[in-house]
Parts: structure tokens; C-alpha cells; sequence
């Protein structure tokens, strides 16, 4: 049971992942990379990794997923090249 | 199979994902993404192989704490520089090097 | 263990760290004179290091008092002491020439200080290093550092080619990362101590696969052909005092590493790949030679020749049987490090006085600059390999070993070599030494930069007459 | 293509082999876990991932403040100078909410970093949180973004690291770099955490503020 539950994360894991670097539009990209680093959390309970997991949830889904969309919101604005 | 050893599998997976995707992706945010894919995966093959019969060890779970700190780093990084890149030349893909 | 609070070893990585800090908090520019007071003590403090190393043998120092595996020890040894060594006496020289070369606004020197202090800092913890992962940290610290340095206050150019350095150096730790992952499931720990015994009874596949990865990590920092793509930019893009560093001090830090892992823990896995990082050298030395004749731009033949230059370290990886090889391969490294420093120092001074960064820029510079263009040619000529340089004396080891172990193919390329550098180097010459066309004007420049870049590249010649001693040192090993 | 399918085609083939040699692998000859915990009681804290982290390989954490500190020098000299963004105001909703929130989070984070010293928590996580309240009152409005620092942050920023080094600098005198006394562990490490919590928060936040400034630039 625990390791269907295992498996069924793995591949959790492995489809956002992909489907981050796959899907056409970027703004999906980085809710993706969010949801992946949600996930990431959910290994790390399963991996009896409690600290790991609050770090990754603070830094790498919050902190990181601020600073991707951020910088998605001044990237997307089209500027005249020189 | 143990949890450790599907996580471990799962990160080597992540890894190669994330590995490929900087190869093979030009537009510079992607790329980051792709970075920190990579580097999730080797965390968990970290975590992962160290526990593979499935007993906590607390020595790699500090050392992945030390890995995420770095990754944050490096991604704010590289996303000052292409955000300055932006600003600079209102692309967000490398250009080729130019030699001359 | 010697007497704690003189520790040489612990205080090559406080005092950069601290005054690395302290720039910082001074402010955007400044901490020139206490980043240079910080590099003169780190200069006695690896002095003294690499005499203690050579009259005792080794050093160890156990962080936290706990020892290896479950704490992280510090080693130093007849390598690392020679390459702490290298370290200290390039960047001081640097650190002088930077300080008079940016000036107080410039943008670009905004950061210089607090990133070359942590640079330093990451490199120095890179040599003592006795933990995988540790190194790990130290590797980051130093590419983090590298890229910041290439990118600080530069045009989109400039920034494409930090980005493009980022990427390379951070899936080179990456694979680092996932190696030493391997490596702790195998065997429960990272301290090389350690492992030595541990993988000498048994190298399981996954150990292989591990090695295979941290190698290639580390061969995409060293930039050895083909993972040299992202060098020529980044190195001929930097400000001169940068692209100085990085092509010494930066590239062989990886290198070193590479050596480390050969001769200690992944002896038993590494010897196998050695004809393919020779080949790989070889065919660094005629690419990165070839691109250097037809470069256009000064900094970019200077970054190609390193290219270039780094192949030579990769021909003793299947001579390592013989102790010689080794001398060899660290000769090379001070030789190219202190060379390519002048080198570097001396362009920036000739792209300050003539305004533009193109060998056909360079007519009349024999005659304008002469300490300058004195300095190029001394640093030509440890390139090249003629006596009486360090090149001279690292590529004449090389050449030794390879012969005594039948291997001529390695001693004609290394000839070979230096045939293409005196091409590389005889065009920038024959260019400075034309006469200055009537509507050039060269700009005045300090005499500071003239006579430390004069200063590294004449230490890179006269080395080679004190060679010996180098030679001693590297005896010394764990 | 041909190199999609290349890539694509050496990525499954490493995956492969790599589980294959996961899989045959047998047990590991060190068990770090036996002398984590033997050394608990020296190590002053009781909560072993905190004690690998800031005492048996507290010299990788320091380095690795080191890199945040080096990361965030290295993004203010490649942004270089620009004004800070005004913060734009949002919806009253969103204020009200941020400003609920902020005092909760601060509560959180300064659970986590006394947790740390017996379960799970410590300076990271605390800081995290500390500067995932300060990007939240930016993203609602409150908060503008930071322009170049001035001394005072600089300072701040620098403090916890300069802390923790002078801290191990200057336990070389009990013979090695970072040893702690036993009986002084326990207090040394929660006066460099503390310093670490602020800091870090600090330098989270600024990865975030400082670059928000060039919005618009």
C-alpha cells in the first residue's frame, strides 16, 4: 500500500517535472514548478525528512516560485532591443 | 523495493530531466527551471540511496538543507543576470557567441 | 598539531572571508587596501604553510574537533600547499593592479572586492579539503563567485557570457553533487581519508557511474575541450583584472580537484580514462591554439590560448604512475597561472591606452609601452616553453615522463604546442612593434598597472630557474 | 532533432543503468547514525539533523551562508544602482490579509527557531519564513522594494555570517576551527542561530526586494 503510495509520488514528481519544461506557455511552467516543489515536500515527509521538508516548502516552492513569477511578470513585457 | 529506493530512482530520473532540459532549451527561465529540477533530483538521490533500507539518516538530510540554500542562490542569481540581460537587450534566450 | 591560533591552514580561509565581509560592508568600490593587507598576510601564511609541509610532511586539522567521518577534516599536503602557494602569489600581484585599474565609480568594480575575497576564500577551503561534500560547498563558492565577477556592471555581451558560465559551472556541481550522492549511498560516508581504503576493497558499478559524473562535472568547470565553449567569452568579456583571475586561479581549482580524486579516492575507478583526458588535451592545445592565431580581439587570443594551455594539464593524467607526472602537471599550473596573470594584466593595460581590444589595434605599443609590452613577451615566452621559463621547466617534465614511459606521441604534441603559441604570441609582437600610425593616440596609463602585470610575468620566467624547491615540496604527499 | 533524440536517448540510457547499479547495491560499510547520536549529548542541541548541521559539519553551513551572502554581493554589483519600485497598492483585501499575516508569521518563525534545538526547525526554515513575510507585505503593497543598501543593511545582511565566523575563529583556541566547548554548545549555537535567523531573513528577503526594484527601470 505505502508503496503504490510511494510510486504514485514518483511519478507525480517525474510528470510535473516534465510537464514544467514541456508545456508551451511559461506562466503554467512556473505554477507547474510550484506544484513540483509541493510535491518535493510530500517526498520528503515520506523520506522521514520533516526538516528538509519545511525548507523545501519555505524556499523552494515559496521563495523560489515568488521570484520565478516575478521575474515572469517583468520578462513577459516586450522592450525594444537596442 | 523501498520508499528510499524509489525516491532514489525517482531522483535520478529528475536529474537526467533536468540536465537534458538545459541542453536542450534555449529560453533562459526554462533553463532555471531546469536547473532546479536537476538539482532536486541529485537531493534525492542523496536522501534516497542513504535510506535505501529505509532507516532516517540524519548526516544527508543536512547536507540537502546546505543543497537547497545553494540552489536558491544560484537561481536568484541567474535570474538577476537575465533579467539584466532583458533590460540590456530585450532578449531572454542566449545569443549565439559572438566571436568578433 | 601545531600551536592552534597560528594555524596557517584555518586562517588561508578566515582572512579572505573576513575581509570579504568587511568590503562588503564598507561599500560598493572599497576595500581595495584591506583586501591588499588581507592577500600579504595569506602570502606569509602559505609561505609558511608550504615550509612547514616540506620539513614535516603533512598537516591535518579536524573542524570541530570531531574528526573524520563524522566531523570534516582539513588536509594539506605537498599539492595542495603548492597550490595554495600559486594562489596567493598571483592574486596579490592582482589585487595591487585591480586597485589602481578600476577606478572609485566604475561600476564594474562595484563588487570587486567582497567577490574576490570570497573567491580566494573558496579556493584556499578548496585545497585543504579532505570531504566530498565540503568540496561541494567550496566548488559553489567559487563559481558563484566567478560568475558575479564576470558579469558586475557589464553591457548585455558581457552578461550573456556570465549566463552562459553560470549554466556551465552550475551543471558541472550538479554532476559533482550527484557523484558524491552515489558515493556516500555506497560507502555511508565523504571523507577521502576514509574512502581510500573503502574503494580500494571494492568499487561496485554504481562507484564507476559516480566517477564518471564527477569528473565530467569537473572537467565542464576546467573547460577542457569540448566543454571550453563557455570559456573564450566569459574570460575575454571580464574586465582585465577578472578575466586575470579566472584563467590563473579559477579553471585550476577544478583541475586540482580532478588530480585529488585521481591519486586518492577514485584511484582504484580513474586510471582508466587517462588516454582519453591526453586526448582530449591534445586536442585542446591545437584547437584553443588554432582559434588564438585567428582571434581578432587581444582578450579573446589570450582566452583561447588558455584553452589551450590547459590541455598540457591533462597529458600527465596517463603518466601519473610516475611521481614526475605529477611535478609536472602542478609546474605547468604555476607556469600558465603566473604567465597568463601577466598576460591578462598586460592587456588591460595596452585596452586602456589604446582604447580598443584588437591585436591590429596595437601598432606603435613596443614604442608607447614598452615595461607593458615587455611583460606580454616575457609571459609569450613561458607559454611557448623556452628556457629558462617555468614553461620551459613544466613542458621539458612532460616531455620526460612521457619518454620514459615510451609514450612520444604526448612529447611531440607538447612540442607541437609550443610551436602554435610562438605563432599566437609573435602575432600580438610583430603588431606592437609597428610604428604608431599618425591619428592614434595612446592614452596615459598608471605606472602601478604597468609594473604588476611586469611583475607576474617576469615571477613566471624566473621560476623556472627556481624550480627545485617547488619540486621538493610536491614530494610530500599523504 | 537528431540531437533531441540523442539527448533524450543518453538521458533514459543513464537512467537506466543507474538504477540497475542502485539496485545491486549492497549495504553501506559506515553507519553515520552510530556516532550522530553517541555525540548527541556533547553536541548541545538534541535534535540530530540540527547537530550535523551546526556542529559535526557546521563549517559546511558556514561556507554555505558564505555563498548566500556571496550570491546576494554578486546580484546588487549586476543589478548596479537603480531606485527602489514604489510598492504598488493592492486590493484592501490582500492588506488586510498581509497585515494579519505578518504577525503570525513572526510568531512562526520564532517557534521554528527555538524548535530547532530538539525537533525539527532551526535558523533556515525561521528565516525562510521572516522573509516570506517581508516578500508577502511587498507583494500586497506595504512593503516598497530595496534600493542600494545602505550601511545599516549592509550591516544587517553581513551580521549573521560575520557572527558565525568570528564565533568559530574564535573557538580555535579549544584546539580546532568551530569546536565547542560541551557545556558552552548549546548557547554558542543558539547565539549563531539567532544571528543566522536575521540575517538569513535578511538576505532571502533581499534576493526577492532587490530585484523587484527594476521593475519599470
Amino acid at each position: 500500500m505505502t508503496l503504490a503510495f510511494d510510486l504514485l509520488l514518483a511519478l507525480s514528481l517525474l510528470w510535473s517535472g516534465w510537464r514544467t519544461l514541456a508545456t508551451p506557455r511559461l506562466d503554467r511552467a512556473i505554477v507547474l514548478f510550484i506544484t513540483f516543489g509541493l510535491l518535493m515536500t510530500l517526498a520528503w515527509a515520506r523520506l522521514s525528512a520533516p526538516d528538509i521538508g519545511l525548507a523545501e516548502a519555505a524556499i523552494g516552492a515559496g521563495l523560489t516560485g515568488a521570484l520565478l513569477l516575478d521575474a515572469y511578470g517583468v520578462l513577459r513585457r516586450p522592450r525594444e532591443g537596442p | 523495493m523501498t520508499t528510499g529506493l524509489v525516491f532514489a530512482m525517482a531522483g535520478a530520473a529528475l536529474f537526467a530531466l533536468g540536465v537534458a532540459g538545459i541542453v536542450l532549451i534555449g529560453h533562459l527561465l526554462r533553463r532555471i527551471l531546469a536547473f532546479n529540477l536537476m538539482g532536486s533530483g541529485a537531493c534525492l538521490v542523496l536522501v534516497g540511496l542513504a535510506q535505501r533500507h529505509d532507516v532516517a539518516d540524519p548526516v544527508p538530510h543536512a547536507m540537502v538543507l546546505t543543497g537547497i540554500v545553494v540552489a536558491v542562490a544560484a537561481t536568484a542569481l541567474a535570474l538577476a543576470l537575465v533579467r539584466k540581460l532583458h533590460a540590456l537587450s530585450g532578449q531572454i534566450e542566449l545569443p549565439d557567441d559572438a566571436d568578433e | 598539531m601545531n600551536e592552534p591560533l597560528i594555524d596557517p591552514l584555518v586562517w588561508l580561509i578566515l582572512l579572505p572571508l573576513a575581509w570579504a565581509t568587511l568590503a562588503f560592508v564598507l561599500g560598493p568600490g572599497r576595500g581595495g587596501w584591506l583586501a591588499i593587507a588581507g592577500l600579504v598576510a595569506q602570502c606569509w601564511l602559505a609561505f609558511n604553510l608550504a615550509q612547514q609541509v616540506g620539513a614535516g610532511g603533512t598537516a591535518v586539522h579536524a573542524v570541530g574537533g570531531w574528526g573524520a567521518p563524522l566531523g570534516i577534516d582539513l588536509a594539506v599536503d605537498g599539492l595542495s600547499a603548492a597550490m595554495l602557494l600559486l594562489t596567493q602569489t598571483v592574486a596579490l600581484p592582482l589585487a595591487i593592479y585591480a586597485r589602481s585599474y578600476f577606478k572609485a565609480s566604475d561600476p564594474a568594480g562595484a563588487g570587486f572586492w567582497p567577490l574576490t575575497g570570497f573567491l580566494i576564500a573558496g579556493m584556499n577551503a578548496l585545497f585543504v579539503s579532505a570531504d566530498l561534500f565540503n568540496l561541494y560547498v567550496t566548488l559553489e563558492l567559487v563559481g558563484l563567485a566567478a560568475v558575479g565577477l564576470v558579469a558586475a556592471g557589464g553591457g548585455a555581451q558581457q552578461v550573456a557570457a556570465a549566463l552562459r558560465y553560470l549554466f556551465a559551472t552550475l551543471v558541472g556541481s550538479g554532476a559533482y553533487l550527484l557523484g558524491v550522492a552515489l558515493i556516500y549511498g555506497a560507502y555511508g560516508t565523504v571523507s577521502i581519508a576514509t574512502l581510500v581504503p573503502l574503494v580500494m576493497n571494492d568499487a561496485p558499478r554504481l562507484v564507476w557511474i559516480a566517477s564518471a559524473l564527477m569528473v565530467s562535472g569537473l572537467l565542464l568547470k576546467t573547460a577542457l575541450f569540448p566543454f571550453h565553449f563557455w570559456l573564450p567569452p566569459a574570460h575575454g568579456g571580464a574586465p582585465a583584472p577578472v578575466s586575470a583571475l579566472l584563467s590563473a586561479l579559477v579553471v585550476k581549482a577544478s583541475f586540482y580537484l580532478i588530480l585529488r580524486l585521481w591519486l586518492g579516492p577514485l584511484q582504484p575507478v580513474l586510471p582508466a580514462f587517462g588516454w582519453l583526458l591526453a586526448l582530449l588535451g591534445a586536442a585542446a592545445i591545437f584547437w584553443g591554439s588554432w582559434q588564438a592565431i585567428r582571434a581578432v580581439k587581444l582578450k579573446r587570443l589570450i582566452a583561447y590560448s588558455t584553452v589551450a594551455q590547459l590541455g598540457y594539464l591533462f597529458l600527465i593524467f596517463p603518466l601519473l604512475a610516475a611521481p614526475a607526472a605529477l611535478q609536472a602537471g602542478v609546474m605547468q599550473a604555476f607556469a600558465h597561472g603566473l604567465a597568463k596573470a601577466g598576460m591578462f594584466a598586460a592587456a588591460g593595460v595596452l585596452i586602456k591606452a589604446t582604447g580598443q581590444d584588437t591585436v591590429a589595434g596595437l601598432a606603435g605599443a613596443v614604442e608607447r609601452l614598452p615595461v607593458t609590452m615587455f611583460a606580454f613577451a616575457l609571459s609569450g615566452i613561458t607559454l611557448m616553453g623556452l628556457p629558462p621559463s617555468s614553461g620551459f621547466l613544466a613542458k621539458w617534465q612532460i616531455i620526460q615522463a612521457a619518454l620514459a614511459q615510451g609514450h612520444w606521441i604526448i612529447a611531440v604534441v607538447v612540442l607541437a604546442g609550443g610551436l602554435l603559441a610562438a605563432v599566437y604570441v609573435f602575432r600580438v609582437l610583430r603588431q606592437g612593434f609597428l610604428l604608431t600610425p599618425e591619428n592614434v593616440t595612446f592614452a596615459p596609463v598608471s605606472r602601478t598597472l604597468e609594473w604588476s602585470a611586469f611583475a607576474l610575468a617576469a615571477a613566471s620566467v624566473l621560476l623556472g630557474l627556481r624550480g627545485v624547491e617547488l619540486m621538493q615540496l610536491l614530494g610530500t604527499r599523504t | 532533432m537528431m540531437v533531441v533524440a540523442l539527448v533524450v536517448t543518453l538521458a533514459l540510457a543513464f537512467v537506466f543503468f543507474l538504477s540497475g547499479a542502485m539496485l545491486e547495491l549492497g549495504p553501506a560499510a559506515i553507519d553515520l547514525r552510530v556516532p550522530v547520536s553517541a555525540h548527541l549529548a556533547q553536541s548541545g542541541v538534541s535534535h540530530p539533523v540540527t547537530a550535523v548541521l551546526l556542529n559535526y559539519r557546521g563549517y559546511d553551513t558556514l561556507l554555505e551562508i558564505a555563498v548566500l551572502l556571496l550570491a546576494l554581493v554578486a546580484i546588487l554589483a549586476v543589478v548596479g544602482e537603480a531606485p527602489a519600485a514604489p510598492s504598488r497598492a493592492a486590493h484592501p483585501v490582500l492588506q488586510t490579509l498581509g497585515r494579519l499575516a505578518t504577525p503570525l508569521m513572526v510568531v512562526v518563525a520564532v517557534y521554528l527557531l527555538w524548535a530547532g534545538a530538539f525537533r525539527s526547525g532551526g535558523a533556515f526554515q525561521a528565516g525562510a519564513v521572516l522573509a516570506a513575510a517581508a516578500v508577502l507585505l511587498h507583494l500586497v503593497g506595504l512593503l516598497a522594494g530595496w534600493s542600494t543598501p545602505r550601511l545599516r543593511l549592509r550591516i544587517g545582511l553581513a551580521a549573521g555570517f560575520a557572527l558565525f565566523l568570528a564565533v568559530a575563529a574564535a573557538l580555535l583556541k579549544q584546539g580546532s576551527l568551530l569546536q565547542y566547548p560541551p557545556d558552552a554548545a548549546g548557547a554558542l549555537i543558539l547565539l549563531i542561530e539567532c544571528g543566522l535567523t536575521v540575517s538569513l531573513a535578511l538576505i532571502l528577503a533581499g534576493l526577492f526586494l532587490f530585484l523587484a526594484r527594476e521593475e519599470g527601470a
